[in-house]
């Protein structure tokens, strides 16, 4: 009824934060972003590795900290403040979530054993990030050999794939089933990385020209269901909102920050009240989409899987307005500064756009919600 | 959670078996906009309520309540609501007064004023609000001044916005009792009968046609010596005290009408096919979405021990539900269409067109958005305050 | 090019202006408001009689003084400003246009004459106010007989129809033509006040229950197209929008009078820089909503007809915006007072829940735009 | 309206005829975001533009313009936009340097510099913005002091934001000749060479990756004697005068550019199947609304007599437009969805993403959004001014 964190869940908070505020400095994300590179190799090592965020919701069986979705949210979160270069939410809420979900019991003793020990950053090829439902379209098929499968296809746009040590590529067979297939990053498929305006978070192509596997690379157990990666993909969704919610935190901090210091008509901009409205404003939309967010969390696990994925949904569509809404005001707030490459508006506002982007548009959302709310399958 | 469980099937019950007969014509009546509705069938379901232990049930047991937990009260809140409960006149008593006295009263005053609010008898409204300090609490001109003989208190000036005084036996009123103090200092917090020479009592006319609020003139009325709350000079502690004790509890009960709302214009909209329309479909979905963050808000509010954030969070929740509300009713209006302009005995309608207009009031009474929004930024930010000026 | 009014626009408007201030004052309002009276009846004598501001679009040989909407978009704004109670609009927007687009010459003759010489106030009943295309559906339906013809049916809501002196209404033939009936007050129809939130423009329902009616009733010039409704609906919708803008702008010239005024910690409120932008950005919406309209007069005659028409709907949308934003402001800033009867923001906020609903919603004329500008015929 | 129609086909004629070979290459190209793009090709491109007669063709024909009326000038504005002309690298000579000399420049001056800018050799640009002057003007910090031997202004200090500095032959700067004097005194106004010592420029990299501005860092540059245009301690005048210059008129053609970008987002969302969701379609038209309301808000502001109420709604317009386009930029990436976020060589796809990304500073150059307010609300609507802190 009260809803609130346990004294575990905030020490968990408390020493994330400090210790993403040290080591995802805004000259680390740089080191990432104006070098292009993938990720920043020595956070995503203390995280794997030395603080085992990965296992923290694995369950235990897998060698995991058996913890739930909530845990999930607050990494999450503060991920997404410091814009943490890391592919964390791919790992952990993309592919885990999905092994775990349709994977056979091999594929999860192995795979979700080495997520959970630090040793594993994965993700998924769906056809369609952007999408919805991104399992609704599959852009590689899987035709059976002696030996395994026939891989034939392309996807167009892979986060995290040029970082991943393992990719899982939802592909069609000839009977018109899913299946799931792990691919590790050696197993001559073609990644080529993609020039993106948000450095922070990579994406690169995959090509699977007939790419012949063996039969041990698929990893379902036995046809990937609808419900199955639905499932998998509230999980994804509901990570990507807390990552944006801490994404918009950080901007707003960041901007507090400067109008309090910076002066203009002799006064400093955090005086002007149009001002100090608009913040407040956000501080209303943040604690909105926070509640939001965590709530939706708690009650992932207990409440119907229907209600919950819709409060899921209204989670994305909070969470990506407010993140926009807090980059477009920190650009704004920080005045001629704000749109220069020195300071770092701008890598806020570009990973808003793009997180946006990902798994479906407000719209979309909102189309499902309303299609719930009225009983009829989606607009008439 | 069983336990909870096992009190909400005995609020159900209660509220099934007793909002019956003659009571039933109270359904979903008497909310914001028609606070002044069926009001004398309204007092006696407090009576009846209180028959039943429903009134005050989160006060102490050894003062009369159940000394339920904050889950518990929330319970009952949101099922005396999906029950249709009517709006509480009992409120301002059962919320603040009482609580206030619980905690500053003395002996004698809990001992005359308790017993009325908790058996639904006495009514109390509340006299904060003056003409020239809408939000500018600190401006207060009505005065009191000591009658050296009887040791009681003159009071003479205008309070404003008073819910339902023409319907209340007792108002609190805050005065300024030190000639020539200013702002916070100097202030008294007295409790005083309305049916007394020197207290005139003049209903607003609201936008929706009723008149929940009311002007009070105070023309050296009289409050007794021993009606003091706390002491002379110390009214703004008190003051600030009683608003402290509205802990968000029935604001449970408040989203429960809210999702009643929006269920209408829903069914509505089916029925009149403006369910077709794209932009009200995401409109929709937007209020569900933004009721929904309402709830954990209030959740994450409820908390024991807030943490930093979850009190700036707090602050924020008037601005938010207010908002939602206010923008609710102009769903509610678009989706009606032409027919939302004419009044009609159609229930529904009739039910959503008075959101529509009342909740205009939403966003001004109890703090307007622009001061919320400074109390946010202030209070929760820590932005530079507003200077007051000199005019 | 250059886009301004001349000296005779200017004179006409500065003298309406003066006029309206005095006549149609806030108690003349409530005179109107309070009791339940269908319109001012002093005003309405002035400005059709003395003023002739009903002659102004009249085509010279018809009486009129042959202006353009430009002229009437001037009175239409002032009148909307001072939410003057009178059926100038229905009369010369609604009514007059569509006599001149598809009457007979008889009936431009007579009833524009009429009109003109501020004789008669005219209504037409719409089948669906509401609607984007009102002539769409038609809700009589016109049987002939040997003397005339007999006309059934009901039309829920037309606006100012107690007060009109006249009625036209369009009615389905047997052939499928739709044609126009006139109806004088004393025509035998039933007409059915409805008591309305915005008590500032009388609504009634017409009831035709087989009303025999003579040959000489039917004044269209035989069978009325589509193309002729669009015209004269064009000139009525861009009337309202102007009506729109200037309710808009007596709502915030009230609104900035009350905030100068008005004393809270020591400052006027108007001297809140959170206050000044709020206003500051509703002057801005003004100044786009009065161009919009006042450049979709001066090219009605000039444009071509499909480009005038998303002119008009784009009027529409903004002037309907911005006069629900301009109420909801008035309001909000009035403070306590703003949600009184006693004070005026709640007669201009009903009033613009009123106009948004009459003659399509936004969403409605956006949705025309766009599928003109996708050249798609509208939503796929 | 024929005379303009001949004009217009004038213009257009010549646009074709000239706007190829070597110089197809600058269609479209060196807008905002990208004003530092083929410089040397853009250059020449003002020489031909010279040798044409379009340069300055707004000023009066005695000092080389052709004295164009204001209908002209857009209907010029219109079609060298329409047919791809590119960004102008002469804009701050022929709209601002020219014109003030021309009003209140020396004839030694005139003679000068006029010449330079009409024939498209010589290149200005702007020195007002410093660090701690953002949007505060008056807050200006660079000071001359004049060498009592030369009669030259020595002149320390920095100026920010200075577009095209790097690509510039000259600068006019505004800076502090009174020792001790604050605001608006006590300020002058010079026209300085950049290619000297004492001068440094550097680029400032912006967030679509370009560098259109620059900061320029004086260390003892010299003004020369005879180039201060008015009197000492007159520069505010004449600052504000300068500023005064820009009657609106290029914004027409601003607006074809808007329009071109408005097309290619309906374009690629017909391609991508955006344009089947309602609520893409419904931003499309919303912007088509404010681009036609654009169009009549400028047209409205350039009439010679201006009311009360054009002057007002023409405060409104950097407002408007500004975040006009800042939304625009969104909707074109929200139609994109995710390939918004790949560069490509894709030309109209990098045009809609540099847009998007540089339309963040429309909003902030040239008076950010929250000073356009003030002023709407102080000039446009007599409201109090905001006083000036102390801190």
């Amino acid at each position: 009824m009260i809803l609130e964190f346990t004294p575990d869940q905030q020490m968990i908070r408390e020493e994330a934060e400090r210790f993403l505020r040290e080591q995802s400095s805004s000259q680390a994300i740089r080191r990432v972003v104006d070098t292009g590179s993938t990720h920043d190799v020595e956070l995503w090592t203390s995280i794997s590795r030395d603080l085992g965020w990965c296992a923290m919701a694995i369950p235990e069986e897998f060698g995991g900290l058996g913890l739930g979705a909530t845990e999930v949210a607050i990494l999450m979160e503060l991920a997404g403040s410091r814009l943490a270069c890391v592919p964390f939410w791919s790992t952990v809420c993309l592919a885990a979530p999905l092994i775990e979900s349709a994977g056979s019991d091999e594929a999860k003793a192995t795979y979700l054993g080495a997520i959970a020990a630090g040793e594993m950053a994965v993700t998924v090829a769906y056809a369609d990030l952007s999408a919805a439902d991104p399992s609704a379209t599959v852009a590689v098929q899987a035709a059976r050999t002696p030996n395994g499968y026939r891989l034939d296809g392309t996807v167009g746009q892979v986060v995290d794939l040029a970082v991943a040590d393992m990719v899982i590529v939802p592909a069609r067979l000839e009977d018109g089933a899913t299946a799931l297939f792990a691919l590790p990053s050696s197993g001559g498929q073609v990644v080529t990385s993609l020039s993106v305006i948000d450095g922070t978070r990579p994406i690169a192509s995959l090509e699977l020209p007939g790419l012949e596997v063996a039969a041990e690379c698929r990893i379902d157990s036995g046809a990937v269901t609808g419900d199955q990666f639905a499932k998998a993909l509230r999980f994804a969704n509901l990570g990507l909102a807390a990552e944006q919610i801490g994404a918009a935190q950080g901007a707003f901090d960041m901007t507090l920050a400067y109008i309090s210091e910076r002066v203009q008509f002799g006064r400093t901009i955090a005086s002007f009240q149009a001002i100090k409205h608009r913040c407040a404003k956000l501080a209303v939309d943040i604690a909105e989409a926070r509640s939001l967010v965590f709530g939706a969390a708690a009650a992932m696990g207990q409440a119907d899987a229907g209600e919950s994925a819709l409060e899921i949904c209204g989670a994305r569509v909070v969470a990506s307005e407010l993140q926009f809404l807090a980059a477009e005001e920190a650009i704004q707030l920080h005045g001629g500064v704000g749109f220069t490459w020195e300071y770092d508006p701008h890598l806020y506002f570009k990973r808003a756009q793009a997180s946006a982007a990902l798994l479906g548009s407000c719209e979309a959302h909102m189309d499902k919600i309303a299609a719930a709310m009225f009983g009829d399958g989606g607009r008439p | 959670m069983s336990d909870l469980n096992a009190f909400r099937a005995e609020v159900r019950d209660w509220m099934n078996a007793n909002l019956t007969g003659k009571f039933a014509e109270l359904k979903f009546r008497g909310g914001s906009g028609e606070g002044d509705a069926l009001p004398d069938l309204r007092k006696e379901w407090e009576q009846e309520l209180a028959r039943g232990r429903w009134t005050c049930p989160g006060w102490p047991a050894e003062h009369g309540g159940r000394g339920l937990s904050v889950a518990e009260q929330v319970v009952f809140q949101e099922e005396y609501s999906r029950a249709g409960g009517p709006g509480r006149m009992g409120h301002i008593g059962e919320g603040l007064m009482g609580p206030t006295l619980i905690a500053f009263g003395t002996e004698d005053q809990k001992k005359r004023f308790l017993p009325g609010i908790l058996n639904g008898t006495e009514f109390w409204c509340q006299g904060y609000s003056e003409p020239s300090a809408g939000s500018d609490f600190g401006n207060i001109k009505t005065r009191a001044k000591q009658d050296p003989e009887t040791g009681d208190w003159l009071v003479s000036g205008q309070k404003v916005w008073t819910s339902l005084a023409h319907l209340s036996d007792w108002i609190f009123v805050v005065a300024r009792c030190e000639e020539g103090s200013v702002g916070r200092n100097g202030l008294i917090f007295l409790l005083m009968q309305l049916a007394q020479p020197g207290v005139e009592i003049h209903p607003i006319k609201q936008i929706g046609g009723g008149s929940e609020f009311n002007s009070v003139f105070f023309d050296g009325a009289r409050a007794k010596a021993e009606d003091v709350v706390g002491q002379p000079g110390d009214g703004w502690r008190i003051a600030m005290a009683l608003l402290g004790f509205e802990r968000g509890i029935s604001t449970l009960g408040q989203q429960m009408g809210f999702q009643q709302e929006l269920d209408l214009i829903v069914e509505i909209a089916k029925e009149n096919g403006a369910d077709r329309s794209p932009a009200i479909r995401q409109r929709v979905a937007r209020a569900w979405i933004g009721l929904r963050a309402m709830r954990y808000l209030a959740m994450r509010a409820l908390s024991d021990e807030p943490s930093t954030e979850t009190r700036r969070e707090g602050l924020a929740y008037k601005y938010h539900w207010s908002n939602w509300h206010r923008d609710l009713g102009r769903l509610a209006m678009d989706v009606l269409g032409m027919d939302g302009n004419v009044v009609s005995e159609y229930p529904r309608r009739e039910r959503l067109q008075q959101m529509f207009l009342f909740a205009r009031a939403d966003t001004i009474y109890g703090g307007t958005n622009e001061i919320q929004l400074n109390i946010i930024a202030e209070q929760g930010l820590g932005m530079p305050r507003e200077p007051r000026g000199k005019l």
